[in-house]
């Protein structure tokens, strides 16, 4: 059971991630109303938004350092923030602004961050090779630091998921490979993708621990990621943890949604895992009114400034574009 | 509306693909469409819409996020006696399933010697102008029409998305039909008035192969495919106005690619420019050039010129991409500078 | 327990096999003595031969009609004629004449034969989605005939080996999966390449049953392979076999082999499933030692009818290369 | 031999690379060697002959047949301060790992904006020749020449092969680096007296982006790459008993592609060659006559010509696979036409 810190750690993380993509939503529809055109307004493009899943990123998240690696999909803030992207480049990339992480290239699919190890890749399960080449440099390098590759149930289907586990698993390296089962892929819910339940049993493939965090709980993925990072860490090899987490929102903004009922997006409201956890620090004391109400406007502030930094920074020059193919 | 309907009926690029696929499972039982989000979506981009509430979860098969599973599938299904369509969402995916599409779908019937056909259609999407990075706003055909075995069609109006569908499927041979985002008629797309046209409601067919003038002109000529030959048509529009009589030739497919049609209008107004969104170097804009050279080498009064997407990854801020993409000001440009020059 | 006519029909398939590959090995080796070009003579090219695996070929073979189809490997001459592949049109096809089951545009990497619905690919794993595609049109089309995929344990490290099981398994198709596990990937050992000692232990990835045929023995097979056809045929979905077999020879011919010991090739030389068999067939009493020489003699006979065939057979007008690109 | 060593030390072209790769190991602990069969079997066409002795397996690591997981692996390594080798045995193999080379490997220094690097090194076998099918024949440079972010190296000789390979490997940018079998000097391929050439013992680089005049004439260039500048100066030597003149130039990159060079060369023999072993359209082909034609459109006395492999996959046996490979006799028969008319 983490300490009272870390848990308060972790209620914090999540609420600044919650309110960090309620900003970026509301920018995204600027411009896109009354009629939608998804080139419109100042966040032009798809937007994945990981609302529901900042248990499955924080919970893994608390057991890292920057110098760690991790790699993420084409929903990455949860990952990204929590891993602790500075908000205020990752909300200029976003607005495709010159101060942003990649300076405008690379958008909210392809953020890349020198300072905290992080990467992402809008190709399913794409990433999960690339966290497999971290931990074999750290490996080669003498470094005790560890790979985490986070995808979604649907990924867990496509070859490159097989290969990476399974290199990583032969060669003995550090990676905890995290698939956050929201239950959808897009329209395609788990049952039509997936011959089995759980993809935590297809760690038995590898001969790798498999575990499975059956509740949208950031203590129990504190738990299971805690005991994996650690076998990571002290050079035990990979592990595999699923956590079934709930997608709240659309695939992208401006999903119809017509595949779920109105009472399945409800009951996901109801078990918003945010609102859970905060009720249990309130109930358990750990966590007053006050303090409560201090913390989101705390990371509301931290929110407000970076959406600031990021409308106010300058648009990179058009002729960039064409330089930085090669170093 | 309706009176309109009845003379002449419009729809969206998008309703006219799929028209085309339903009518050809009417026709055919052994048509099938898998993909994903294909089903209960209506695929990404409505190329699928209604058709499972028509033809069932049977024909109609949402799929797992494994493309080089699902599409060796439509090849193996295709030698066992189906006629599958598979949709790849975006061709920039075309990495994680490629080794299916051009080792096996397109080279087992030459291989086989002839014995064997293998009529799968891949549908993908392609292009981009909406800020969605680098690795879901390519075109890349020039890249798949560089690889013999598949017949490469790239509709550019709603009329000729549906009889080139209706074509594709009943080609014996593998196709690969590009369809870019930007002239499907999606509500949700910037708005493009070409993107809805008329079509007639009967299944008809447009030929593989055939190169088509989209605008007669005689000052110069400009190939090229997809949206950009609505930007080309937009260049003329401007162009036109100045004198200028551009001829706007749509290759509609690559391969084959229809080089007598090339070499003919360029032999009429004895300048070319190539337009293309894929990228400029080793595709599509050299080849049609050399097709030129080749055939036409005598008649040209001045170099062809290309106005294409540089040879850089495509990036996600806007005015970076719009610096980048091809428009009606730079078709224009490279014109009145090929015509004066 | 197979009958006694199954069992000698069995026997005669392996001994044709291995006959027939002994015939190409020779006639490979025409044209590349003293000095070793692997362009000249009447067999040019790579030549991947399959001593020592045909008990795994024969064993499932033997359930299965022409209507099945079969997708096989670079190593593919054993599974072609244990599923019915005319040996004449196969030899023809690897000399390269206009006789051969391609026209010579094939090779004995490409062999397509529409009578058997056999193919095979020179890429990795790449023949599995094939084969589901084929158990989906039988699925659709109302026919009770299964698919056959065989692939070498080098090939369930390969992503599409993942992608293809789980799709037999989610769509309940009629596929058995073969995995021939020689224990090399050319001079990579299973150890090497495989997280796990057995294949058969990842059917648990998919929920479909598994089965380890530990030893190289063509009864085995047989019996594990005849389950799996039956559950296949009665819509009962795939299974996934792994037979524990042996390469007796190089990857392919020419391989120097610096990666084997003497010694091990000596004990496999030993064990070799044909010689094994048969000699447990004399002591059984099914085959008396006449028996035993007419079947090497018959079968010796099919195969210098076959190879005289593909020698006095034409090579195909070299014009002809240019087309056939389209139907 | 002793002597002759010391004098002009002669390596087969193999050597020359594995050598490389030994050198640059030496030199520097971050590189790393993966791939299939390049431990104890020293890769299938000897590139990595010797590395596992002298570097351990830590260092020359054999891989599972597992193209996305490793080449992805060495994209991971890489952005975490490795310089790793990957060798994918055979181009033809591309289709089973494409997206972690080109939306990973090849685009991740350019969307991180230039913050990150990304210095893989893939080296693999192409061409044809020896009736390996339509699998394990092509070489395929054209499609990755036509995607940004990779540098495409092309080596025809041992001295190149040591100099581009040493660059590579010193490039912080991601190299694809193209070995032809037939240039290798393999014991067990068609001898090819080119494939063994005078090499220096120590390290030195040849620049990536360099075209190399391979042989200086006056009549006609010829433009070409790996096995085929050794049929070109096949073909100019019997031209030059004719008095036809022909300059040989070896691009030896595709990306960066030394258009100058082309250009300078044609404008001064006014005619052009382009020999390709690859597919004939949208690929290497037309986009060095379209750079002529850009560069130096006037000067051209006719029109350009190419010999390339056409677009038909590549058949098994002999007769059919010899028909449609550029040789030497094709070559000059090509210039005389082109010098005649
Ligand atoms: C190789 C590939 N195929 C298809 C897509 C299109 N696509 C983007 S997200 C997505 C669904 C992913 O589902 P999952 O892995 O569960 O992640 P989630 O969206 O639920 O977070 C799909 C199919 C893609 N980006 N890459
Ligand atoms: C995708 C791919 N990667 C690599 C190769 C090269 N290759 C041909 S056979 C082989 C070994 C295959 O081993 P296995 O699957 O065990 O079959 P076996 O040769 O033992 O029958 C390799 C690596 C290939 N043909 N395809
Ligand atoms: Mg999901
Ligand atoms: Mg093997």
């Amino acid at each position: 059971m983490p300490d009272t810190d870390t848990l308060l750690r972790m209620h914090r993380e999540m609420v600044r991630i919650r309110l960090f993509e309620e900003a970026i939503q509301r920018a995204y529809f600027e411009g896109k109303t009354p009629a939608f055109d998804i080139a419109a307004g100042p966040v032009p493009g798809e937007m994945h938004l990981a609302a529901g899943q900042e248990p499955a990123a924080v919970g893994v998240a608390m057991h890292l350092r920057p110098s760690d690696a991790v790699t993420a999909t084409h929903r990455p803030h949860h990952a990204a923030l929590a891993h602790g992207m500075d908000m205020k480049k990752l909300a200029a990339e976003i607005f495709g602004k010159e101060t942003g992480l990649c300076h405008g290239k690379g958008g909210h699919m392809h953020l890349f961050d020198k300072e905290t190890n992080f990467g992402c890749s809008g190709i399913i399960a794409e990433g999960m090779p690339t966290a497999v080449g971290h931990a074999l440099a750290f490996k080669r390098l003498g470094r005790d630091d560890i790979a985490v590759s986070f995808f979604g149930e649907g990924a867990a289907n496509q070859g490159a998921f097989h290969e990476a586990i399974n290199l990583a698993a032969l060669w003995g390296l550090g990676v905890v490979f995290v698939c956050e089962d929201n239950a959808w892929a897009i329209s395609v819910p788990k049952t039509a993708s997936t011959a089995v339940a759980n993809n935590s049993d297809r760690a038995a493939a590898y001969g790798i621990p498999g575990v499975l965090v059956a509740d949208n709980d950031v203590v129990a993925v504190y738990e299971a990621a805690g005991e994996a990072v650690a076998l990571a860490r002290r050079g035990g090899g990979p592990s595999l943890i699923e956590v079934k987490t709930d997608r709240l929102l659309g695939h992208f903004e401006g999903d119809p949604q017509l595949y779920r009922t109105k009472e399945e997006l409800e009951t996901l409201k109801e078990r918003d895992g945010i609102k859970r956890f905060e009720r249990r620090l309130r109930e358990q004391g750990l966590l007053s009114e006050q303090d409560a109400a201090r913390v989101w406007d705390e990371a509301q502030a931290e929110v407000d400034e970076a959406i600031e930094f990021a409308r106010s920074s300058p648009y990179p020059a058009p002729e960039s574009a064409l330089v930085g193919v090669f170093a | 509306m309706a009176t309109v309907e009845t003379a002449t009926r419009l729809l969206t690029t998008s309703k006219a693909i799929s028209e085309a696929i339903a009518q050809e499972m009417e026709r055919d039982e052994t048509v099938l469409v898998m993909g994903e989000d294909i089903g209960v979506y209506g695929g990404i981009f409505g190329a699928t819409e209604g058709l499972l509430a028509t033809f069932g979860p049977e024909r109609v098969m949402d799929t797992p996020i494994s493309e080089t599973g699902f599409i060796g599938a439509a090849v193996g299904a295709a030698l066992s006696g189906l006629r599958p369509i598979a949709e790849l969402m975006f061709v920039d995916f075309f990495g994680v399933c490629m080794d299916q599409i051009y080792n096996h779908m397109a080279k087992i019937h030459y291989e086989s010697g002839g014995e064997l056909r293998v009529p799968v259609v891949i549908t993908t999407a392609v292009g981009g102008g909406y800020s969605d990075g680098a690795q879901h706003s390519q075109t890349l055909w020039g890249l798949f029409a560089h690889l013999p075995g598949m017949k490469i069609v790239i509709p550019s109006t709603p009329y000729d998305a549906k009889g080139l569908m209706v074509s594709a499927i009943r080609d014996d041979n593998p196709v690969l039909y590009f369809f870019h985002k930007g002239i499907m008629g999606l509500g949700w797309m910037t708005p493009n008035p070409r993107a809805t046209g008329p079509v007639p409601e009967e299944p008809y067919a447009v030929p593989i192969g055939k190169a088509d003038v989209k605008r007669e002109g005689r000052d110069a000529t400009i190939v090229t495919v997809s949206l950009m030959v609505h930007r080309a048509l937009d260049a003329a529009e401007t162009l036109s106005g100045e004198g200028i009589e551009v001829e706007v030739l749509d290759l509609r497919s690559l391969v084959p690619l229809d080089r007598e049609a090339i070499v003919e209008s360029v032999k009429k107004t004895r300048r070319l420019v190539v337009v293309d969104e894929d990228y400029r170097s080793f595709g599509m804009s050299g080849e049609v050039i050399t097709t030129v050279v080749e055939g036409a080498f005598d008649y040209l009064d001045a170099p062809p010129v290309r106005v294409a997407y540089p040879d850089v990854p495509i990036p996600y801020s806007r005015p970076l991409e719009q610096h980048c993409l091809p428009n009606a000001d730079t078709i224009a440009a490279a014109v009145r500078g090929l015509v004066a020059g």
